[in-house]
């Protein structure tokens, strides 16, 4: 039986969720001329730049330390020479730091400091090598790895899942990652759990990848304790709380964290960047990322930190048509860019380009109260009742019916055959919140 | 009118549905358009006035029967009944809020509202009118204050969905409120066979 | 307006434009509806009310003096009854069929709230011709709204006027506006009305100042 | 480069309130065509006049009033086209129009427009019409043309008024309940047409089957308590129509699955209640109405379990 949660939607299903470009597309190596790497990539304190222009850095060199307890450092990405060192518009609100290589096309490593293969790797060394390796959360969430490896006093957790659901549209990237590379994920997946004395590793992937189901069952077979678990095509399937709800059949209690539910959840990219990370000490370089939409060659690239949106674009052949709209990340959550020139951090999954056409806003008409939102909202929420509040600007009425849960997943807003902005009330109604302490 | 289990049931339903002291007899409309804007506060005045049509059922009654019919003074029935009404909210007020402070604090604003809620001397009368013996006076004047009851609570839960609505300026208000309570009273000649089976 | 010193036509005027019981401070519903299934039936209801308005405001005002404020309004309420009890004797005696039309609504006269309202906002604090004129005003434009709304119902549900039939046999009245959701719906569809006309009127003056 | 910024999702399922709309109205061509068929011209015409006057006075509220005219969104026809369905084919041509008046103004663009009606605007209006002109509303008339093979005499032009099916029970046979050979109002007769509706609403998702099969189930078993046959009672008089196109209103039923299921109950032991009482030859009608009114409450008091809403594990 597929494993699923309440709720959900399945989007762009006449498209087939977007992924048909790309998921038969291999990952390709792409090597940019110059990259410009933020040292703000992770949730936390930026990171602290430690080189300054003119510096000559090797591949893999630590470019910027940690600041504060959950930190982790920013490694070059190609070798090179520091152009500059300063601040730039990137996705975030406020310009962010960052620091501007130009390629040496050599890829000198820097010395590399492996801990061992998968069963020898001393087990209390693990999290400092992956907090060294500079590794976040590489599904989107941007959360350093070392500090979900750690269990806090008085907290258990009996089951790791390994995230390959890939429920957003457009993205193939973990999709082909899986089938290209799964002796990556899965020696990242036991070293977690050795790390963390966990005896349950499991890898949740949709039933949409087939391929990558048959392909992981055999990384795993003769493993003790990991199994492969097959979820219902449906989105956010590979949302956290989702995911776990799915998959172990226990919920994350309202406002805690999933080791609440005795689950630490990890990108299947994650887990490959922390197997290169302990058996050859490589740190966080590149990644796995799917660029398409109107390109020419719809592809996934593996691209290093800092390339650019416009050269990983021009990578994936140009523009096939004016773009309208570009985000980072499928169409449900994507973060838009104001500019092509912002670069790839550690966390973007994939870059899409809208037409003019598609780029254009919906006019919101008058809600028909269909329930299409109730029906769709996986947090179970009434998306409906919730914007009727908001229309009254009644935010403590908002909160005393769980706005504060909502995970923002968008899938109200799709749904909506009023085309009513659910989704982005929510997401300002929830940051009011926060900041008033309504 | 004999009490058997039919009768019983027939009389509620054509108190509280059929002949409902809002939809069909339009009494207490005040109320029912003054303190039906949030469902909370028309539950509260529903209750307080089942309690005080209750007691007034009783205490009328024993007013007409025994004092006013036997000194031939018939005529005062609206004169003494209305003072029996004044009299038994400003009673029931005083005694909630000794004994009962907390329904006295939910309840209490209610109860000055309800002297002048024409529902309370329109039932007592209706008593009268009909001849209905004790019992079936009190059961009148129960069932009759449910009736009320229930129309100002699912008057309170339509206004409270309309709050966000987009109505013309000159209908907010007053005339939405009847155009609403028509509407609903339409709905409830779906009941109009019930009752008189 | 406030202003002004009050005269007799200012406030007998008041009561049936500028504070209309029905039409501006929506008071007094349940007669208005339960009164209202004829034109007829309207005047007969706005009579009676008036004649206890004139009466009460006119004694209340003569003893406003005496009356205590403690107990203020039960014996508001006492002289109300006196006089609502007055007109049920007199209307019982002279216009039966009427009287049966309007039934449990005389005595409830007494609970009217347009009455309570008068005494206790205006007949308490002005002199008795003032409050007389008020209670004429008030009663007057009590009684012309209902029989504008007897009116409206009679003509559409049984396509009469006073009982004059207006259309010729093969008109179909509604049968809804005399039944009770038609009370409710007519009468809120006529507050809407004025309410529109009153907010045009008032932008014009508006735009004129 | 001009790029829009926006937050997700930044593409949106192509259903609209139009296209909505226009399934729902594609569901009822079937029954639309069978009642023109059997009853004649003058159905299409009464069809006619409520569709083009409810599109009228919606587009000339909303003119008046300075509001955005939204007929574009088909909600207009939908109200109109099943407030026609609802007359007997032998109404006069002022009582479509008056109804569908009723219909839009007083119920659905006075409380605001599209979404804010708390009642039903076809159902209210018909509601209406039923109180006002109780003779012409309550008697139903014969179709002039049959569907397929039965022993009912079609009335053929003259018109020959009847009991409704539900107060002469076991009149008529099965298969001319189904076909729509009885009399009744245009559009609640033939309940092949109607299914066949009711099956693609539920195809292109439309509507979810709670609420017709709730209703209509509890009438059912009703009936079969109170010793009556579950299976005319279902195909009798205009359950099944309301039940398809009436009960799975969206702006007028509960939003919470829960809710609706309360709903449908609702609606089914009031129709129950009303048509053994025999007070009205129909029931469902009033008894949607009613737990119209209800709706409000039922979203007030039902609730569904938050995601998240547990115990701290230890």
């Amino acid at each position: 039986m597929k494993l699923s949660f309440k709720g959900g939607i399945h989007p762009l299903r006449e498209l087939h969720e977007g992924k048909g470009k790309t998921h038969s597309q291999p990952i390709r190596d792409f090597v940019p001329e110059r990259v410009c790497i933020p040292v703000d990539m992770h949730i936390g304190t930026p990171s602290a730049p430690c080189v300054k222009k003119g510096d000559l850095v090797k591949l893999g060199q630590v470019i910027a330390t940690p600041v504060g307890g959950i930190g982790i450092p920013v490694h070059a990405s190609v070798s090179g020479e520091v152009i500059s060192v300063g601040p730039r518009q990137m996705l975030g609100k406020t310009a962010s730091t960052c620091i501007e290589i130009a390629n040496d096309g050599k890829d000198e490593w820097v010395e590399l400091s492996p801990l061992g293969s998968v069963d020898s790797a001393p087990a209390d060394k693990i999290v400092q090598q992956v907090k060294d390796a500079g590794i976040c959360g590489m599904g989107g969430a941007c959360f350093p790895s070392h500090i979900k490896m750690m269990i806090p006093e008085g907290k258990s957790v009996d089951t790791i899942i390994l995230n390959g659901a890939e429920c957003e549209t457009f993205l193939t990237a973990d999709h082909r990652l899986m089938l290209e590379e799964p002796q990556r994920i899965v020696d990242g997946l036991r070293l977690i759990m050795r790390a963390m004395k966990v005896s349950t590793g499991i890898i949740a992937i949709e039933d949409n990848k087939k391929d990558a189901i048959k392909v992981m069952q055999e990384a795993i077979s003769g493993l003790e304790g990991i199994r492969v678990a097959v979820l219902k095509t449906k989105y956010p399937q590979g949302g956290e709380k989702q995911l776990i709800d799915a998959v172990t059949k226990r919920q994350v209690p309202s406002g805690a964290l999933p080791i609440d539910a005795q689950v630490v959840v990890f990108n299947v990219g994650t887990a490959a960047a922390i197997a290169d990370a302990v058996i050859h000490g490589k740190p966080l370089i590149s990644r796995v990322t799917t660029v398409t939409g109107c390109v020419n060659t719809p592809s996934n690239l593996r691209v290093r930190i800092g390339t650019s949106f416009q050269d990983a674009i021009e990578a994936a052949g140009g523009f096939s048509e004016d773009p309208g709209k570009i985000f980072a990340g499928g169409s449900m959550t994507g973060l838009c860019i104001p500019g092509t020139e912002v670069s790839l951090t550690k966390a973007n999954n994939g870059i899409v380009v809208l037409n003019q056409k598609d780029a254009v806003k919906k006019q919101p008409t008058p809600c028909i109260r269909c329930g299409r939102c109730v029906e769709a909202c996986p947090s179970r929420l009434n998306p409906q009742f919730l914007n009727a509040l908001n229309d009254l600007s009644d935010l403590a009425g908002m909160k005393k019916h769980n706005v504060m849960d909502c995970t923002v997943c968008g899938s109200c807003s799709y749904v909506c055959p009023a085309k009513i902005e659910l989704c982005a009330t929510f997401k300002e109604a929830k940051e009011k919140i926060t900041a008033r302490r309504v | 009118m004999e009490l058997t289990l039919t009768n019983f049931l027939l009389f509620m339903v054509n108190c509280v549905l059929t002949n409902n002291f809002i939809f069909s007899r339009y009494l207490g409309c005040c109320p029912f358009l003054g303190v039906s804007s949030k469902v909370e506060t028309a539950s509260g005045m529903g209750i307080a006035v089942t309690f005080v049509m209750a007691l007034a059922s009783l205490f009328t009654y024993f007013v007409y029967h025994y004092v006013l019919v036997p000194l031939q003074l018939a005529y005062l029935i609206t004169i003494s009944f209305i003072l029996v009404i004044a009299s038994l909210v400003q009673f029931v007020e005083m005694f909630m809020k000794k004994s009962m402070p907390s329904l006295y604090n939910a309840l209490g604003i209610y109860l000055p509202l309800i002297t002048t809620n024409c529902a309370v001397l329109g039932a007592t009368i209706l008593n009268i009118d009909n001849s209905y013996n004790l019992f079936w006076s009190v059961m009148n004047g129960v069932f009759g204050a449910m009736g009320f009851m229930l129309a100002i609570v699912l008057m309170a839960g339509v206004r409270e969905r309309l709050e966000a609505s987009n109505i013309p300026k000159a209908f907010k208000g007053f005339p939405i409120s009847l155009v609403v309570a028509g509407l609903m009273s339409v709905a409830f000649l779906g009941f109009a066979g019930l009752g008189k089976m | 307006m406030h202003e002004k010193k009050l005269t007799m036509r200012g406030v007998f005027v008041n009561g049936i434009i500028n504070e209309n019981p029905i039409f501006r401070l929506v008071l007094g519903i349940c007669p208005t509806l339960a009164a209202t299934t004829s034109a007829t039936n309207g005047l007969g209801m706005g009579l009676a009310a008036s004649f206890v308005l004139l009466g009460s405001n006119i004694v209340i005002s003569l003893l406003r003096n005496l009356i205590p404020d403690k107990v203020r309004i039960p014996a508001f309420i006492v002289v109300i009854s006196t006089f609502v009890t007055i007109v049920q004797l007199l209307m019982q005696a002279f216009v039966p069929a009427l009287y049966d039309a309007l039934g449990l609504f005389i005595p409830l006269i007494v609970v009217n709230c347009i009455i309570l309202a008068r005494a206790e906002a205006f007949a308490s604090r002005n002199s008795l011709l003032l409050s007389a004129a008020d209670g004429l005003g008030m009663g007057m434009g009590f009684t012309i709204a209902l029989i504008i709304i007897g009116g409206i119902r009679e003509l559409l549900g049984s396509g009469t006027i006073f009982g004059t039939a207006l259309f010729g046999a093969s008109f179909e009245p509604m049968l809804l506006a005399v039944m009770a959701p038609g009370g409710f719906l007519v009468l809120g569809l006529v507050l809407g009305l004025v309410n529109a006309i009153t907010n045009r009127i008032n932008a014009r003056k508006g735009a004129e100042v | 480069m001009k790029l829009r910024l926006s937050t997700g999702p930044h593409l949106l399922n192509r259903e609209s309130t139009q296209t909505l709309m226009l399934d729902v109205l594609i569901a009822l061509v079937p029954t639309t065509v069978a009642g023109i068929y059997l009853f004649g011209t003058k159905a299409a015409w009464v069809l006619a006049v409520a569709v083009v006057s409810a599109v009228l006075c919606e587009y000339l509220f909303q003119k008046l009033s300075k509001r955005p005219v939204r007929v574009m969104d088909l909600s207009a026809v939908v109200t109109g086209l099943i407030l026609g369905l609802n007359l007997p084919a032998e109404a006069p041509l002022w009582m479509p129009a008056i109804g569908s008046a009723i219909a839009i103004l007083l119920v659905k663009e006075l409380f605001g427009g599209i979404g804010q009606n708390f009642m039903n605007p076809a159902l209210l209006a018909r509601g209406v019409l039923l109180a006002s002109w109780p003779a012409r509303m309550s008697v139903y008339y014969i179709p002039a043309r049959v569907l397929g093979v039965t022993e009912v005499v079609p009335a053929g032009t003259d018109v020959i008024s009847a009991a409704t099916p539900l107060i002469r029970p076991g009149g008529y046979q099965l298969y001319d309940l189904l076909m729509g050979n009885i009399p009744g109002t245009i559009g609640e007769v033939c309940k092949i047409a109607i299914l066949i509706g009711f099956l693609y609403m539920l195809f292109v998702g439309t509507i979810r089957w709670h609420i017709p099969v709730l209703f209509v189930g509890t009438v059912a078993v009703m009936t079969w308590i109170m010793g009556g046959d579950p299976l005319r009672a279902v195909l009798s008089g205009g359950l099944l129509f309301g039940a398809v196109f009436m009960a799975t209103d969206y702006v007028t039923n509960p939003m919470l699955k829960v809710g609706q299921v309360i709903f449908a109950i609702g609606c089914g032991i009031l129709v129950g209640v009303i048509r053994m009482t025999k007070a009205y030859p129909e029931g469902v009608t009033y008894a949607i109405l009613l737990m119209n009114i209800l709706t409000p409450l039922i979203d007030r008091w039902t609730s569904r379990r938050v995601y998240g809403m547990v115990k701290k594990h230890a």
